[in-house]
């Protein structure tokens, strides 16, 4: 199942980044705020100077709160975090601040800030560097949360957004984080996230699923790394013939309901596989939603259910893997619809 | 004195004296933080600020936005919780915002700090010469954003003016208790320019915050700049602050909290040392609190303002019935769908 | 609806300050921190002294980031927060710190820190200071989310443990942040809140939910606030023939799956009633659990769905309230399960 | 020179360059961040701790547990994630705490602050004379948790000694460069004792932190100490940095980046004046790197410890002999179940 991790020409992270020059070089309001900004987006740094790609102390709050009172004052900031985990220590600004503002200005008053925040786990950096924690962002009324699928999209919104990258399917990332020149070390990527899906550089609408694959026994939902194991999962049930409609959400707030009910309908049979924390997340709400349309499907989820350990076997079977998302689709299988 | 400076004191204290009266009423519901005791720190500061020009506020935040122009009008109906409010009576007394003026406000003790830091981010890059104003309160400065921004804002070189307002109380709490060092010390860490004012005396106020103030306009990265003014809470506080009615009235609202103390006191538990210091300190408390009130004392900026215009007096009496006035109205015009009673 | 706040002799606040009380006379190492406490808890500050009621500076991150330490080091710190929407500035010492001890530590050092915080609106105070945010909480692997029904349960833990305190139920917090003396406002207080479910003094253990009113045609779940507008909702539904399961959760994690799962088997409808979030929530989650439980229920739930407003008639429609709770039961009850 | 301190500073980079091997041949995973250039701060403070007294940590973790005298076995086998590890296998390198030496550690930035202020209280309210001592970088005192925790410790009179290891790096930032003032003046700002040493002279350090350590035992409210030392980062940031391995081979592992950042200059957007600065400033913190992870500098504190030793070379080559001697045991014994190759 491990296989060398690949360094391909154009990638996830690097699609995201021409996104953010195309939109820079377009919009002379957008500055982009981050820890090491200047290093680790060097080409911007290079080509749009220290004005607008601002090296930031490591004051997440602060940053952040400020983003927020740029916006305000006419901006369009994009703060990069070095992890999503670290947003922890910065909540406040985006839970009681930015998400706020259409309530507390009854919508007069936008707060376009875009946070671009890696997450996920997958090469072994333990409980406080591999976090996902959009089931709780989700949660929040005002935020908007994507998974890169739609950076343009990200760019040209007018509320706060936060913009996922899994570090697992940025090679830049994790040649960074984890590799570090090394060829002594592998992870479980899937080919297709670092290379194969590409996000658009166009604008694709928010709250859009897209159907990754059809299939009329399970209906499989994921987003991020988890579709790719569905995928995969998906390609070996169906060697067995079981059929799966696998679903990328690519944004949970706003959520797609419309195309999970239209797919689960079809199948009578729900899984959802997140590597967010399990209890009172994703898996939760999408029952919610299905039971909200009157579905009563049989149902499953594949999810990390604890911190996230540091052993790399521990790690690859704690997080959602493609032996547990088709064991558990197989047993949604077997049962009568 | 400037009459100026007296006029947009007065407007700031009627019109907060006017919204105690909607409280007491029942118009008004949760945590309403006056700035009463303030008006000479607000007056000399925000009657400086111009057209594109940030200002970032905590919890007292309705003075400086009656001083900066703000209509009163949507001010008041956002505290009665009006649709045609601020904030459509959504956001409420803790979030005033008004897009016009570049001005927003915040009930998370700290936040004024980051949020003017990136109000002068965006002055300084989109209107060079503009500038960013933060109040905070001295025991906000414990809090990690604010004291990020001391540094965020010094090393970004912003054009900031952060006023701190001292009264040296944190609620219920005397903030130089749970304080260490000074604001003007730890501004000075980090850099900052600093100064330290007399809050009460609007004159001082004006002259050294406009120093301040002309310094950060004129670079194109000043670096921020930290003026420390202290002054009295007249109203503790919020309205119905506990402290206040019990020191005030000790028979009628201190009873309970002073029954259960001496109660409690006679159980087990501490030694008979620590026991006599948590009742020292109780009433040390509640001394300072029933002192700071006393809307008789000289330290009351208005009425030393008022004090200051004696030789000027036709002035006087003309603001005076001037800004009676503009509240009266105000007052019957945010009232007027709603003179049956407190009912929303 | 609305009903003059009441001010029992012995009221839920009360019950939870005598719990601490009898914990700190028999534990020593049991110190109470928190903005103000010495005034706040000034009978526990004069019985005490002031090396166990700690004066804490505005510094949420900085006084949970060294209760957590003090744990560590053999203390049992109770932190008290003004409200739980300011732990968004101390949010890290939670997620980051507290609840990843068992993991970081192969369950060897124990991390016993009782966070009590105030929660949710229904007084008009704005945005800001009346979230509940559980859902979020109880998504956090490590953590214990509790509302007071067992204080003495709570103090006697050795995990994180928050503890959330509805201010709605809460006499002291309701006089100290909304009335202020006055008689002129009006509150929609349950009044068995307040006074007649006084939390036990004595521990009940964590994750059992309490049946509060039985009935066959549907199951309200719910927590806090929210139980008391379910059961009112109960009663008025009852008049009209329909009969209401209402079950009071206490703690979010643990969540007694088997008390939703038996009533909802029994009753074959579920409605979820949250004061907080809607979306990725308890509600959500609820979903879940029955659906993993291979039952189909009517499902609906009544919940908060945005930033709460501050003018009261808004904030009392956006929070559940008996109407909309009575409503949603009986669309529930009239579809065929 | 002590012969401890070189015998503690040895076992301390002997263990890093251990765990450096397990790195490279991919058997830790993650980001594996060394202590390597520290070891005078943290043999000179972590000496001197004893039973009772708290320690807690950041990201470069494993050197003062090692110091500490945290069993070495555990150490390794945390990190090669192994069951019989420190956590279990399930904290990892940042996470690596010993209760029985009321160690911790965090990899968020920050916390250590917090994390050593709780284990301080504890040490005064459970154990008087003990302390806690807390080790944190430069970078991280513009961090919120730890800002704040400069008052708290402070107010609440903490046994804390906070070392704060300045080598002027924030991953490939230059500190300095996002930080206001020094670290000292924030120190003393909220009224700590401090200290500046050399970082890179065991004796000195001991000297400076014994005297410190010494005033806050003797007190039962001594108030906190805040000790400076400067010393340079020699393995980069992290195992792998790629700053390290572009500056040292820039025809190899640099060429991606510098490519990317010409390319990037071609293009539209910024002045020439920008343009310049942003290339000037990629060469200036390259040419940084290269020379502060210069391992011949003088600037290596064993280095210049084992220099300390010439007078006393029997005790020198003994000491050498006992440490690589534990160290290879401690490897060996680590890997006895794994010999087989690099998978889990
Ligand atoms: C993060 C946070 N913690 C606690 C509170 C509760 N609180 C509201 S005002 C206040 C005191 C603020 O003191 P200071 O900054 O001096 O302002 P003042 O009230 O004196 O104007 C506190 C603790 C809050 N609103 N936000
Ligand atoms: C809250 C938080 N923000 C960002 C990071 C990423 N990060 C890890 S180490 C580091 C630099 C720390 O610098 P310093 O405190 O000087 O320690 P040093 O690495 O030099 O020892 C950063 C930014 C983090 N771990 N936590
Ligand atoms: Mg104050
Ligand atoms: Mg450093």
């Amino acid at each position: 199942m491990t296989r060398q991790a690949a360094m391909p020409e154009y990638t996830f992270g690097k699609a995201i980044d021409a996104a953010i020059a195309d939109a820079m070089a377009e919009d002379e309001t957008i500055v982009l705020i981050g820890e090491d900004a200047p290093m680790l987006r060097a080409p911007l740094f290079a080509r749009f100077g220290a004005d607008r790609v601002m090296a930031a102390p490591i004051s997440e709050a602060a940053f952040l709160g400020a983003a927020a009172g740029a916006a305000m004052g006419g901006l369009r900031p994009i703060v990069e975090l070095y992890m999503v985990d670290f947003l922890a220590v910065g909540f406040d600004a985006v839970l009681n601040h930015m998400a706020k503002m259409p309530t507390f200005t009854a919508g007069t008053w936008p707060c376009p800030v875009l946070i671009r925040a890696p997450s996920g786990g997958g090469y072994g950096d333990g409980g406080q560097h591999g976090q996902s924690l959009w089931g709780m962002l989700a949660a929040i009324p005002g935020l908007t949360v994507v998974v890169p699928s739609t950076p343009a999209t990200a760019l040209a919104h007018d509320g706060p957004v936060i913009l996922m990258e899994p570090k697992l399917l940025s090679a830049e990332w994790l040649e960074f984080l984890g590799s570090g020149g090394r060829t002594t070390v592998t992870y479980d990527v899937p080919a297709a996230g670092a290379t194969g899906d590409v996000p658009q550089s166009h604008a694709v609408p928010f709250g859009k699923a897209k159907v990754c694959r059809e299939g009329d026994d399970v209906t499989i939902v994921s987003i991020a790394v988890g579709v790719h194991r569905s995928l995969e999962a998906a390609g070996r049930l169906a060697a067995e013939g079981i059929e799966a409609d696998v679903l990328d959400l690519r944004s949970l707030r706003p959520l797609d309901h419309d195309a999970v009910v239209a797919s689960v309908k079809k199948t009578g049979r729900l899984l959802v596989v997140d590597e967010d924390y399990c209890a009172f997340g994703l898996s939760g709400e999408l029952g919610a939603v299905v039971l909200e349309a009157g579905l009563s499907p049989q149902y499953a989820r594949v999810c990390l259910e604890d911190t996230l350990p540091y052993a790399r076997h521990l790690e690859d079977a704690a997080l959602p893997n493609v032996e547990r998302i088709a064991a558990a689709a197989r047993r949604l299988a077997a049962r009568s619809r | 004195m400037q009459p100026t400076l007296y006029r947009q004191m007065l407007r700031a204290r009627s019109f907060e004296l006017a919204v105690a009266e909607l409280w007491r009423q029942g118009r008004i519901s949760g945590e309403m933080h006056l700035g009463t005791g303030e008006e000479a720190v607000v007056a000399g500061v925000v009657t400086q600020l111009r057209d594109g020009d940030g200002l970032a506020l905590a919890h007292r935040c309705a003075p400086p936005l009656v001083v900066r122009g703000v209509p009163l009008l949507p001010i008041l109906r956002e505290l009665l919780g009006k649709p045609d409010g601020l904030g459509g009576g959504r956001g409420g007394h803790m979030h005033l915002f008004s897009r016009a003026h570049l001005a927003g406000s915040s009930g998370i003790v700290g936040a004024s700090l980051p949020m003017g830091a990136g109000l002068a981010l965006a002055a300084a890059r989109l209107r060079p010469g503009a500038i960013a104003v933060a109040f905070v309160g001295e025991g906000a400065l414990n809090q990690g954003m604010a004291l990020e921004t001391l540094n965020l804002a010094a090393v970004w070189r912003l054009p900031l003016l952060v006023v701190c307002i001292d009264n040296d109380w944190s609620i219920v709490t005397r903030s130089s208790a749970v304080s260490a060092g000074t604001p003007l010390a730890r501004a000075s860490a980090f850099g900052w320019r600093t100064a330290s004012v007399d809050g009460t005396d609007a004159e001082t106020v004006y002259a050294e915050a406009g120093r301040m103030i002309d310094e950060l306009r004129a670079s194109r990265t000043p670096g921020p700049a930290f003026l420390l003014a202290t002054c009295p809470r007249l109203d503790g506080h919020f309205l119905g602050d506990p402290l206040i009615r019990a020191s005030h009235r000790p028979h009628e609202d201190g009873r309970q909290l002073i029954g259960e103390v001496v109660a409690s006191v006679g159980q087990d538990g501490g030694g008979w040392l620590d026991r006599a210091k948590g009742m020292l300190r109780l009433a040390g408390v509640m001394a300072r609190a029933r002192a700071g009130a006393d809307r008789e004392s000289a330290r009351d900026p208005v009425r030393r303002a008022r004090e200051a215009m004696t030789g000027n007096t036709d002035t006087r009496d003309r603001i005076e019935a001037e800004v009676g006035q503009e509240i009266a109205g105000a007052l019957e015009a945010a009232l007027a769908d709603d003179a049956a009673g407190s009912d929303a």
